[in-house]
């Protein structure tokens, strides 16, 4: 096992990360920029090292001064956290060259399921159902309007490089799509400097469905069942929880066995999850494997008792999974909140500021993962996430209930937060009946259709 | 690295003046003035403007934008910081064997190397960024350094 | 344990001046000035000492033993509430039938019922516990009140 | 099910019913005192009500104001808490009387309980092992001494209305015990106006294990296992756990149902706590019921997965006990340390004052259950607990790992807290490894023997 890593990260989940390694005994080694100079999560690392000033560029993607500061720091390997280098294959090679433990996927891995296309192509042969669509790149405009009359509009025009609904255009017909091809390229172009575009079925109403992954450097794959984030809000997920509440038993089952044929295709080791999309007759597409672990990953701790994080660093450091698939078990109900500084009734504009003050839920099943208190001022240059709130209850009900309990003792002052708008997305009876799609929030909540 | 210890460096930190203003409020307080030789605050409330911050000597102003160096009041106004620009190991000659690139009462020019930061397998020179006189080294030979690590106190 | 105590020897030590505040709270002072050659603390608070501001009005302190009537200086200096000695349920008549026990305007003495606060089934009647004019009142009948809770505001 | 309930109570416990209640829909009236007007938890009630001046017994102490309060509130119920009125019969009989339900035990069974010679011939009718002692109070002095030359020496002698080590001595021999008798006698003729003394086997470092039991109106009785309360200070318990890590399974299995047969001779019902002293040898003997939910209720929580409070609610209203004692499972391991605002470095004096800032631990398996926060001011009238800090993790070492971290996050400054002490018991060996008796902190940790 490890003594010593560095967290290349920021925020809650650099905090998430400095906990596990404190719980297994391994030292830390935290960085962080001028704009997060002074955060009290800091103090919680055992060496800490300024990477440059508080623009991201500046210093959480700086791969020189990250490297240096892992070899001055003298540690062993280095955790990614989600966001920033994370899936950034060519970080993940140098820490390698540089003889330091990557912890997530190898570069390989990271690549091949990083391109789009590639990881489609990958999926097809596990015999895992993706979304009808141009098998490929698409050439031309002709080829284009070829695969489009196949499949049947409306469909979906993806950047391959893309993310985050960047390089994405719905297109309803012929003339529509001839618009949307040049605009999703040249979106996609300026964004990921690949201008490269394929086609799908547009699946509407579509629910979002993913599957915690975890596999060992010996062969071991386990999945940790599902996760539903259909609660989204222009692609930014808001709500998650697991077990999924809309889905039937038997196509959950395919659906994890489905995530683990892909993760065994790839080679993928370390924590993983499979996304796929759901549509109204329960027909599920995959989506996108992320190579890293995720924001919502506490829902699974939750359901299943595992430390997903501990569990990454065990498997980077060559452990075996210390359970098989039988061995675990999806108990009870977890939600998530993502409780963004962010002011709901001003369009979500981000809401930086000094916390004046703040009341930390707390109670049976209840957890806040969060890196802020009183006097914390959130800095203006990251994220707006300043917490997850995460509630685990024996029933669905009884976890909304709990949530709903815990949002209204969440109160915090000096900034706008997202709180408020979680307790109606939640008392809503389209939440309670798990009719969620990823765009119920845009369609009931924000006055459009 | 609390901002409580940050601020205590610097005497008109916003930090410090917030809290002098909730102490203000908490005791209900009219007005509370500090000096200490040329510095000064005081607050004053109730038909008062809040905040009267003032320097009498001209202080250079602590936003210049290269990392290299940057000033900060301390105990005397005219002290100014090579600040490291980047994480390495602090190296105070060109090798072992041979003598220090500065020491204390050197008088060094913005393009004089005062030391070199080794960063991934790289040895970096160090200019100084700034003209004056070193009178005190905070790093030895090895010791690992961040951005914006104070490694010279220069009087200029 | 704080780096607050740690920075306390320093005139602008936030510390030191929070001890000051108290103290000057504490022993009911309007003025600390502390010099020393070049350094000075100056504290100040409002003309008027802070918990005599209505004592000039020759109030019953806020301390006596029954909860009946406490002082609170709120818009103006003269006013003093009766407040609830207990939870019960507010009445401001002996009977539905009759009239009411004090009504804005009446001038009352300290042993004047001003209402009836029904708890456990019992009927307690309320004297004023001072002499005034009623010139508010703050519940109906029939309303929940608690311990201290101002039912009346007199004029005295 | 209740509409409405009234807390009788203040702080920590206090929220943990509002909590209770709002997950289950009912709405609270809250309680307050002079001395906790303001606090920040009574937002979170429907309605509250002060009750009188700072001193307990000016407010939660005063059953007029507190009955007034439930009638005026219109409630259905009252919830107790622990300490100030919660083992009080009398209060327990005029809120029945008031029609209004007390959320406990019977009146009657609470004062079979509540007299700790009553409850021991109790014992000894449901063949639950007692200390070997008088079987009654002592009369005279030469009655004592025959006793004491039975079940030899060193013997304790106890107030028959005690409790919190008041009105109790030891004895080593004739003449010591002489003392004791006159001096247990007089002290617990002031602190509970009843003289009575009675006389045990002193059971030298006794570890303390207690039942969580759980009984419905229905004759279904349940135990929820035990807790270990061995670390303690001057009988006053510091930190708790869930199972104990020093009794093997066949005792744990007899003390579970020894506890079981008590409560059923007793015809109890509600939540109740039967405690027992284990010595040297793994025998186990009756202490005494506690006739309430208890402030180290949450230990039992986190390995069951049963809300305590809520649970003792549905009793109250009526409800069945929603499962039978083969359906509850005792999992993983909890660990409770009660964060009291004391100052270890000065005999535990209380530090009341103002909290300048804090930080609340959180992560997986953590629960700090507190009504405090930045900027709230400890106030000097009454228990100085502030909060709980409960961890529960697979393994009791990583709950012991996990309650550390949990311990070095949870900066209070501007009081003095004992959550650094509470570090120093975790992290000896003899905590490790389960040999912590309840004189323990004592001899070696106050640098007395």
């Amino acid at each position: 096992m490890y003594n010593r890593i560095l967290i290349a990260n920021r925020g809650e989940i650099a905090l998430r990360i400095i906990r596990a390694c404190r719980e297994m005994g391994i030292e830390t080694v935290a960085i962080y920029s001028e704009g997060d100079r002074g955060s009290k999560y800091l103090e919680f690392a055992d060496e800490t090292f300024c990477v440059g000033g508080p623009k991201s560029a500046d210093s959480y993607l700086r791969i020189d001064q990250i490297i240096s500061a892992a070899e001055v720091g003298n540690v062993e390997a280095v955790h990614p956290g989600y966001g920033f280098l994370s899936e950034n294959a060519h970080f993940n090679e140098v820490c390698r060259d540089c003889n330091i433990d990557f912890i997530g996927p190898t570069p390989q891995a990271m690549l091949m399921l990083g391109d789009k296309n590639t990881a489609r192509a990958l999926a097809r042969k596990a015999k895992v159902p993706v979304v009808p669509g141009s098998d490929g790149l698409i050439e031309d405009e002709a080829s284009a309007l070829r695969v489009a009359h196949e499949i049947g509009f409306p469909v979906l025009v993806k950047a391959t490089a893309g993310g985050g609904g960047r390089g994405m255009r719905v297109a309803a017909n012929d003339l529509s799509l001839k618009t949307a091809l040049q605009q999703a390229a040249a979106e996609a172009q300026a964004a990921f400097g690949n201008a490269g575009v394929y086609i799908e079925k547009f699946v509407e109403h579509p629910r979002h469905v993913e599957v915690q992954m975890m596999a060992d450097h010996h062969g071991n794959i386990v999945h940790l069942f599902e996760r539903d984030c259909s609660t989204q809000r222009r692609h930014q997920k808001l709500i998650e929880e697991s077990p999924s509440p809309s889905i039937p038993k038997s196509v959950r089952k395919s659906l994890c066995e489905a995530a683990v044929r892909l993760i065994q295709m790839a080679n993928y080791t370390n924590a993983g999850t499979v996304e796929f999309i759901v549509d109204r007759d329960n027909n599920f597409y995959f989506i996108e494997v992320n190579a890293r672990i995720q924001v919502e990953h506490p829902v699974t701790e939750m359901v299943t008792g595992i430390d997903l994080i501990q569990q990454q660093i065990r498997i980077a450091a060559g452990e075996k999974l210390p359970f098989r698939q039988k061995d675990i078990e999806c108990k009870g109900f977890a939600i998530e909140c993502r409780i963004n500084a962010e002011d709901p009734t001003k369009g979500f504009q981000p809401s930086p500021g000094r916390i004046e003050s703040i009341f930390v839920p707390g109670g049976l099943g209840v957890r806040f993962d969060s890196h802020v208190h009183a006097g914390y001022t959130v800095p203006p240059h990251y994220d707006s996430m300043i917490g997850k709130l995460i509630v685990h209850q024996p029933t669905r009900n009884g976890a909304i209930r709990c949530m709903l309990r815990a949002l209204s003792e969440l109160k915090i002052s000096g900034i706008k937060t997202t709180a408020d708008f979680h307790r109606k997305v939640l008392s809503h009876v389209d939440f309670a009946e798990g009719r969620i799609d990823t765009g119920w929030v845009e369609r009931n909540l924000m006055g459009k259709n | 690295m609390s901002n409580e210890q940050d601020e205590s460096g610097e005497v008109f930190g916003i930090a410090r003046i917030r809290k002098l203003m909730e102490l203000l409020r908490e005791f209900d307080l009219n007005e509370i003035d500090l000096q200490d030789a040329a510095q000064r605050i005081r607050l004053k409330r109730g038909g008062i403007p809040m905040v009267s911050a003032m320097s009498a000597t001209g202080m250079i102003p602590a936003s210049s934008a290269a990392a290299t160096s940057t000033t900060k009041s301390e105990d005397d106004k005219n002290a100014v910081f090579i600040k490291s620009p980047m994480v390495g190991s602090f190296y105070s000659r060109p090798k072992p064997d041979q003598p220090s690139f500065v020491k204390v009462g050197d008088v060094v020019a913005p393009e004089t190397v005062v030391c070199i930061v080794e960063a991934m397998k790289m040895f970096n020179e160090i200019p100084a960024g700034i003209s004056g006189k070193i009178v005190e080294v905070y790093v030895k030979d090895g010791d690992a350094v961040d951005v914006n690590k104070p490694l010279f106190k220069l009087a200029v």
